[in-house]
């Protein structure tokens, strides 16, 4: 029973993820009180929301690189409409960079779709197109907290029942993926197309606009984020969240989605995000120098993605029957 | 002919910098036959500087004043510059002295030095914890001034520096390391972030935890990034020089040297409104004490840079 | 053996020659390219042909370009390595704590491929002896060999390096030649002869194409997998030794972010990002065409970022031409 | 033929007229018409690349017909996509098993038109109850929930047969659905058949076995290089007439085995175990001799001959090669002693489709056509030039890549990559599985060709006929282990499938 539990990969996950709090609570109790993980928690919102739309994208076996620069694009734009019009109501913003987002995704989706540009290529090309745009949109200029007005710095540190309204949204956005991937046609058809391809044409799953919606999807999310990064930050300019794909990329990976395609849930996603949040949050915390950071989330993806692939390894099939027995 | 002065900044679009062209367009306005080339990479790489350096020499521009991403890895390009008959000066953040031909400081390192922890120690009449949030782990000054700092600790009785942290001056990282400054320390008073864009990120944090009031956020920082963050009060105070200056005097000093002056231990070089700078035995000059905003001027600084 | 009673036909070894062949090619297309942005940089700006400037402007890609080569027959044998940047920095990170215990230039150049290698062979041994996706695995090289050099170097920075080592990042072999770009040009030929002459080649695209098959065929493919990425860490610290002399200095962050130029570069070139297919004369030609591009705007002293937008462009467009031209012919021909 | 009806005069269910497709140099289908109707089977036959499998995907909605029409209920239509197919009543169990291994059985029963609740969300319960009620009928009795890549081959076509049923088709297609099946299952899926008949369902039938065709079909239709060449009922035409059809000649249906002096061993195999797939496997392989491995599918033949050359590990045995021990770690090894495979599943362990013929031919000769590693170009030509017009290849250049052969000729070029290494002993894993009979034949010419020179041969193979028709001795495997041996004077089908099934050795048993 309980050797079938831990092969499990969720399971697996959770009971790394509280052997890593209750590591780090030896050294700093405090770490782990609930206030505290209420704010990783808090801290690591972004990260899940971004991480629930690349794991749709690489369940179809695609890619998304320009997550990063997407969220930068989409949260500048938030920034610039706010700066401009200080009147506009926030969730017309939020709503503004979710749809930029989306129409950023649909590029990226297009061209997977239309053109068969593979995936890396296209999202290579756009990862660096997107900042570019960011330049040229505002020549390189920061907006700055004073620039903003306060209702666009407030709604993610909102409190609601204890809680900042930036945790809340990421647990809405887990609950939306979690129906979407499990109980629509839609989700089910991006384990199809990423687990095999050529079959999901047979099964008259158009494979391409799959993938187009994984990425509109990722997009979207790309986009919220952008908004929520740039108010909770109170600062927008070219450089933000770069290199953050990969992070992105690494709590996938964390989290048991294989790179391969059709394997993955969003349990999984949200668990890799934490296990990085985790660490993220609790190093400067036990005074492990922020140099060591790199090097330890480095060693942790290694790990991951070892302990990832031993339990997807094919078992040998038991023809003899004596060994079936055993 | 004009003559081509380029102003080779960290990275393009950061205020500072910014703010450092107006006063470089400034001097080439004043000074008639300039023509200011305002470049620098997309991010705070040595990389980065060295190719758009090697597009400049091509060019045959006649002088470069730089402020670099990394005090050594400059200097194999700009010794070909220089060797080009390229005038090459380093300012804000400098050059090994075989890179360039003179660098001029913003101000003193031990007045800067000075400057930021007193400003932590003027709002903490009884003393207590403070720590230190750097900037990139790469940039050359943050780390000089926090050094000269730590010299001159003694002279504030009460103040502990207890951390030093670096943000890698990334918002994000800047905001968490913060964070985990605020967990760990629960006696915090003050913050010194002689960076500005940690300065900023500290003061978001500090803000979003509810310790205004409890901890003073300070360093070096922009007035129209900081305006709101005195308001508030997370910051009572900060201090900067002036980067329209800077600029302004570097674009001067190039344009001396172009001119035929010559850049040695000793020398007077003219800077126009800014009077005229001494080097010392490295070459290195500096332009002006560090100038403190607060509440009373901040708003009126905020419309400037 | 003699003949079985079956009636042998003849067919034929090739139906096109040689000439329409190249015509069809990736690298005609390429070479298209190359030369309108040569032409259009000419044009743009009157400092361009310059022998000097010209030299210069090799330096913006002849490091990357070294590592391309290698990367270029890693991708095509379906994988992928993107913690080559990442052992530039470990590697010129070993070299300067080196210069610290005064070693001298033979022994720094031995330390920095030896680095090269030993990071290649990590990433080896995970991906071909542990069986796991190299896109994952490298991402976790890149962070770890970059975190080692940053715990080892923190916000300090390794200088100092003697005189003589200056040479291969400095150093010029005739007139305006370089040594990074005579490297280069070696370095070309060498891995053209290795991928398109010889039976390791062969076995590469046999790899790409179907590893299972290959393994079938008496491919030994864990080791040629291996081998490759040996090959990518010990050109990654050939191109720390180049950079790390061309810097004079050692921080951690050096290169940052060069993984994805290299793999551009390499897509560019017309390699299949998905194994398989691709030649070492497209990644030289892209190499020249992305030098030429950052130094033709250089010149024209438009920001970097603006030229990262037009090698995005030019790296979709590049792709969906061919595509859409294909398209479009078919729709006429209907 | 049970219940022969009278077709002619029915409405056909669906009906296709004037279909061409081509694609880049091959005309796959070119002008065919084909008629299917309710309650009726048709035979589909024709050599390999004859465009049977083209034509499925045409009435699939997977590919598009270049001119033609398909006609549903008096409609003309054509089928854009999949889905369309299955809205007009197509559904189809194709050649290649397509489906997802991640996914349960249920799910991959129902995937795309999965039963939903009112708010339009999945409805996993009534998902999993219904797909244990198609499993049922398609003769399969597993849990619907566990994952499919739990399953062996066999079950995954049922389970594949089960999601033709899930659509309520009209039409049903079966593109050589046998080919993975065994003697049972293949029973079943008859009664099936004959169920669906009943139901009134049109089935178009896909097969290269002849006995089957004449138990099952009803009407045949021959395809020849893509055209039509014959069709009419079963009942009126001898397998004779169809071969003729097929390849527009006489096809000696006799197996060509050679009687061949069986030299001294060449290949001992003894003791031979792996942890989880076989054990105690010993045997003697003599210098022209042919000897058949027989078994169910998955009786583990494929997984014994592939730790031989090297790919899986024995924990305990040993090969003795021409007298003298051999430990072979990997293909490559194998090769060099003279040992090779032609494995089994040819798009995936064979052939490297997207690679030039030569290439293909040359890849595991490549000491032989290069010096010092570097290649030689026009001695790899040479070599492929031989090999491929000794199996009688039909290709337009040996630079065309190989996925743009039919699947025998993709065979020929595979068969031909492993005998230019110029082996000792040969093992060929099914080797005519899904090839047409005249390429049948060639290649069983050519087997009976190599032991003749002296070469020793053993072949894997599920087909009775065959094993009888080429094999010196056959070893039976059931279950990991050797269950019979038997001398070609011994060979009957009967003690052949006893073997296989367990029978035998029961009554060994008793008679001890
Ligand atoms: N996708 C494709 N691209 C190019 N050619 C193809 C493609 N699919 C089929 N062909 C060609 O079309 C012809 C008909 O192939 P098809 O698969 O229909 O034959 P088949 O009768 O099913 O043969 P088999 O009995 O071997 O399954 C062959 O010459 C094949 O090479
Ligand atoms: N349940 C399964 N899981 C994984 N692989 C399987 C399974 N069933 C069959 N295979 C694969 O199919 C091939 C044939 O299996 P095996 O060697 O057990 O059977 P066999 O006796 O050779 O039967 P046949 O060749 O007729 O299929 C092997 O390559 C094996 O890897
Ligand atoms: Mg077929
Ligand atoms: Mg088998």
């Amino acid at each position: 029973m309980i050797a079938k539990l831990l092969k499990n990969r969720e399971i697996l996950l959770v009971v790394a993820v509280v052997v890593l709090l209750a590591l780090i609570a030896l050294r700093f109790p405090a770490f782990v009180a609930p206030f505290n993980l209420a704010r990783v928690y808090n801290d690591t919102s972004i990260l899940i929301i971004l991480a629930l739309g690349q794991m749709a994208v690489i369940l179809t076996r695609c890619i998304d690189l320009s997550m990063a620069a997407n969220l930068a694009l989409c949260g500048m734009v938030a920034a610039m409409l706010n700066a401009a019009f200080p009147g506009l109501p926030i969730p017309l913003i939020i709503l503004a960079a979710m749809a930029l987002g989306g129409l950023l995704g649909m590029i990226n989706g297009t061209l997977v779709w239309k053109l068969d540009i593979p995936p890396i290529v296209v999202t290579l090309g756009t990862l660096t197109i997107f900042r570019g745009l960011i330049f040229l949109l505002t020549d390189g200029k920061w907006i700055n907290a004073h620039e903003m007005s306060e209702a666009f710095k407030a709604l993610p540190r909102l409190d609601l029942a204890g809680v900042p309204v930036l945790s809340w949204l990421s647990l809405l956005m887990v609950c939306v993926m979690f129906l979407v991937m499990s109980r629509t046609p839609l989700g089910r058809a991006f384990y199809a197309v990423g687990g095999n391809p050529h079959a999901a044409i047979y099964t008259g799953i158009d494979v391409g606009r799959t993938r187009f919606f994984a990425y509109c999807l990722s997009g979207t999310l790309a986009g919220l984020s952008g908004y929520l990064w740039v108010s909770r930050y109170a600062v927008a300019y070219v450089d933000i969240a770069a290199g953050f794909e990969l992070d992105i990329i690494a709590a996938c990976v964390i989290g048991g989605i294989s790179i391969a395609g059709g394997i993955g849930s969003v349990a999984g996603a949200v668990l890799g995000a934490l296990f990085l949040g985790v660490i993220k949050n609790a190093l400067p915390v036990i005074n492990i120098s922020p140099f060591a950071q790199m090097a330890i989330s480095g060693t942790v993806i290694i790990i991951a993605v070892a302990v990832n692939a031993r339990a997807e390894r094919r078992k040998g099939r038991v023809i003899l029957r004596k060994a079936e027995a055993v | 002919e004009n003559k081509k002065i380029a102003l080779v900044v960290k990275a393009l679009g950061i205020g500072f910098f910014e703010a450092a062209n107006k006063g470089a367009q400034e001097a080439a306005k004043e000074l008639g036959d300039v023509e200011i080339i305002y470049t620098g990479p997309t991010s705070t790489t040595a990389e980065g500087q060295i190719e758009v350096i090697n597009s400049l020499i091509a060019q045959k521009v006649d002088a470069i004043a730089v402020s670099a991403n990394d005090t050594d890895a400059l200097v194999p390009a700009l010794k070909k510059a220089m060797d080009r008959g390229i005038k090459v000066i380093s300012w804000d953040s400098g050059v090994a002295k075989e890179g360039r031909l003179m660098h001029l400081n913003p101000s003193s390192s031990p007045l800067i030095g000075n400057m930021i922890i007193k400003l932590a120690a003027d709002n903490l009449p009884e003393g207590g914890d403070v720590a230190v949030l750097s900037a990139s782990a790469t940039a050359t000054n943050q780390n000089t001034w926090i050094a000269e700092m730590k010299k001159v600790q003694g002279n504030y009785k009460g103040i502990n520096v207890v951390a030093t942290v670096y943000g890698d001056d990334l918002a994000d990282k800047s905001y968490r390391e913060t964070q985990g400054l605020i967990q760990s320390h629960p006696n915090l008073k003050a913050i010194i972030a002689p960076t500005s864009v940690g300065i900023v990120a500290a003061a978001q944090a500090v803000t979003d935890a509810g310790k205004i009031g409890q901890i003073n956020v300070t360093g070096l920082g922009l007035p129209s990034e900081m305006a709101g963050h005195v308001k508030s009060g997370a910051s009572k105070s900060f201090a900067i020089w002036n980067p329209i200056d800077l600029g302004y005097s570097a674009t001067m000093i190039a344009y001396d040297l172009i001119g035929g002056a010559e850049a040695k231990p000793g020398a007077e070089l003219k800077m126009g409104r800014m009077g005229t700078v001494k080097l010392d035995d490295n070459n290195e000059g500096a332009m002006a004490d560090p100038f403190v905003y607060d509440a009373s001027n901040v708003e009126e600084f905020a419309k400037i840079f | 053996m003699a003949h079985a009673q079956l009636s042998p036909r003849n067919i034929p070894d090739r139906l096109e020659g040689r000439g329409a062949r190249i015509m069809k090619s990736w690298e005609a297309l390429l070479i298209v390219v190359a030369t309108l942005i040569f032409l259009g940089n000419s044009f743009a700006s009157p400092y361009f042909l310059d022998p000097w400037n010209l030299s210069d402007a090799t330096f913006n890609f002849t490091e990357k370009a070294m590592i391309a080569f290698a990367m270029a027959l890693v991708i095509i044998s379906g994988e992928i390595d993107l913690s080559v940047a990442s052992i530039i920095a470990l590697a010129s990170t070993a070299m300067g704590y080196a210069v610290q215990l005064g070693v001298d230039t033979p022994a720094l150049v031995a330390i920095g491929l030896g680095v090269g290698l030993a990071c290649g062979a990590l990433n080896g041994l995970l991906i071909t002896g542990l069986g796991l996706p190299s896109i994952v695995v490298t991402i976790g090289t890149m962070s770890l060999f970059r975190g080692l050099s940053f715990i080892i170097l923190g916000d300090q920075a390794f200088t100092g390096y003697p005189e003589s080592f200056a040479w291969f990042g400095q150093g010029y072999v005739w007139w305006v030649f370089s040594f990074e770009f005579t490297l280069f040009v070696l370095l070309a030929v060498a891995y053209g002869v290795l991928l398109h002459k010889t039976n390791f080649g062969r076995a590469v695209y046999a790899i790409g194409n179907n590893q299972t098959a290959a393994l079938f065929s008496g491919v030994r493919v864990a080791r040629v997998k291996f081998t490759l990425f040996l090959l990518t860490g010990l050109m990654a610290g050939l191109a720390s030794i180049c950079l790390t002399s061309r810097l004079g200095s050692t921080r951690p962050s050096i290169a940052l972010g060069w993984e994805l130029e290299v793999v551009t570069m390499v897509v560019l070139g017309g390699v299949n990002i998905l194994g398989g297919s691709g030649t070492i004369p497209g990644v030289v030609l892209a190499a020249l065409i992305m030098g030429m591009v950052t130094f033709g705007f250089g010149l024209l002293n438009v920001p970097g970022i603006v030229m990262s937008i037009f090698i995005g462009l030019l790296l979709i467009s590049v792709i969906a031409l061919p595509i859409l031209w294909r398209r479009a012919r078919r729709r006429l021909a209907h | 033929m049970l219940q022969e009806k009278t077709p002619s005069r029915a409405k056909p269910a669906i009906t296709l007229e004037g279909i061409s497709k081509s694609f880049p140099g091959v005309r796959a289908l070119s002008d065919v018409s084909l008629a299917l109707y309710p309650g009726s089977v048709t035979a589909l036959i024709g050599e390999n690349g004859a465009g049977k499998s083209t034509l499925v995907k045409i009435l699939t909605g997977i590919y598009q017909p270049d001119s033609g029409v398909i006609r549903v209920a008096d409609s003309d239509t054509t089928f854009p996509t999949a889905l369309a197919a299955a809205r007009a009543g197509v559904t189809a169990i194709h050649q290649e098993t397509v489906l997802f291994d991640e996914l349960s059985v249920a799910e991959n029963i129902f995937l795309g038109h999965a039963p939903r609740n009112r708010f339009g969300l999945i409805d996993w319960k009534k998902l999993n109850a219904d797909a244990e009620a198609l499993l049922h009928r398609a003769g399969a009795d597993f849990d619907p929930t566990i994952r499919l890549r739990d399953l062996g081959i066999a079950k995954k076509h049922l389970v594949a047969i089960a999601r033709a049923l899930s659509v309520d088709a009209q039409v049903v297609i079966m593109d050589e659905p046998t080919a993975a099946l065994s003697h049972k299952e293949i029973h079943e899926l008859y009664a099936l058949i004959e169920r669906l008949k009943a139901d009134g369902k049109a089935i178009l039938f896909i097969s290269h076995k002849f006995d089957e065709i004449f138990r099952i079909a009803d009407r045949y239709t021959v395809f020849r290089d893509g055209t039509m060449v014959g069709e009419g009922l079963i009942a009126e035409v001898s397998q004779d007439d169809l071969v003729r059809m097929m390849v527009g000649r006489a096809v000696d249906s006799v197996y060509p085995k050679k009687e061949v002096r069986i030299g001294e061993p060449v290949l001992t195999v003894s003791g031979y175990r792996h942890p989880t797939e076989f054990e105690d496997i010993n045997f003697e392989l003599r210098r022209g001799e042919i000897l058949g491995f027989y078994g169910l599918v998955g009786a583990g033949r494929s997984e014994f001959m592939q730790s031989l050359i090297g790919i899986t590990h024995p924990s305990a045995g040993a090969v003795k090669l021409d007298g003298e021990v051999l430990v072979i770690r990997s293909p490559a090894e194998a090769i060099r002693a003279g040992i090779v495979y032609v494995p089994e599943e040819r798009g995936r362990q064979g052939a490297i489709i997207g690679m030039p013929i030569f290439q293909n031919v040359t890849l595991p000769s490549l000491s032989h056509t290069s010096r010092s590693g570097f290649l030689k170009l026009a001695d790899e030509f040479a070599l492929a030039r031989e090999y491929t017009s000794r199996l009688d290849l039909r290709a337009a250049s040996l630079d065309q890549d190989v996925g743009t052969l039919s699947g025998g000729n993709q065979q020929k070029v595979v068969i031909a990559k492993w005998l230019a290494t110029k082996p000792k002993v040969i093992i060929l894993d099914e080797p005519t599985k899904g090839i047409d009979i005249g390429s049948k034949a060639a290649v069983h010419a050519f087997m009976s060709e190599l032991a003749a020179q002296g070469l020793s041969v053993i072949m894997v193979s599920s087909e009775i006929p065959e094993i009888m028709g080429m094999s010196d001795r056959v070893i039976v495997m059931r279950e990991g282990r050797i269950a019979g041996r038997f001398e070609r004077s011994e060979l009957t089908a009967e003690r052949l499938v006893r073997a296989a099934a367990g029978i035998e050795t029961q009554l060994n048993g008793r008679a001890a």
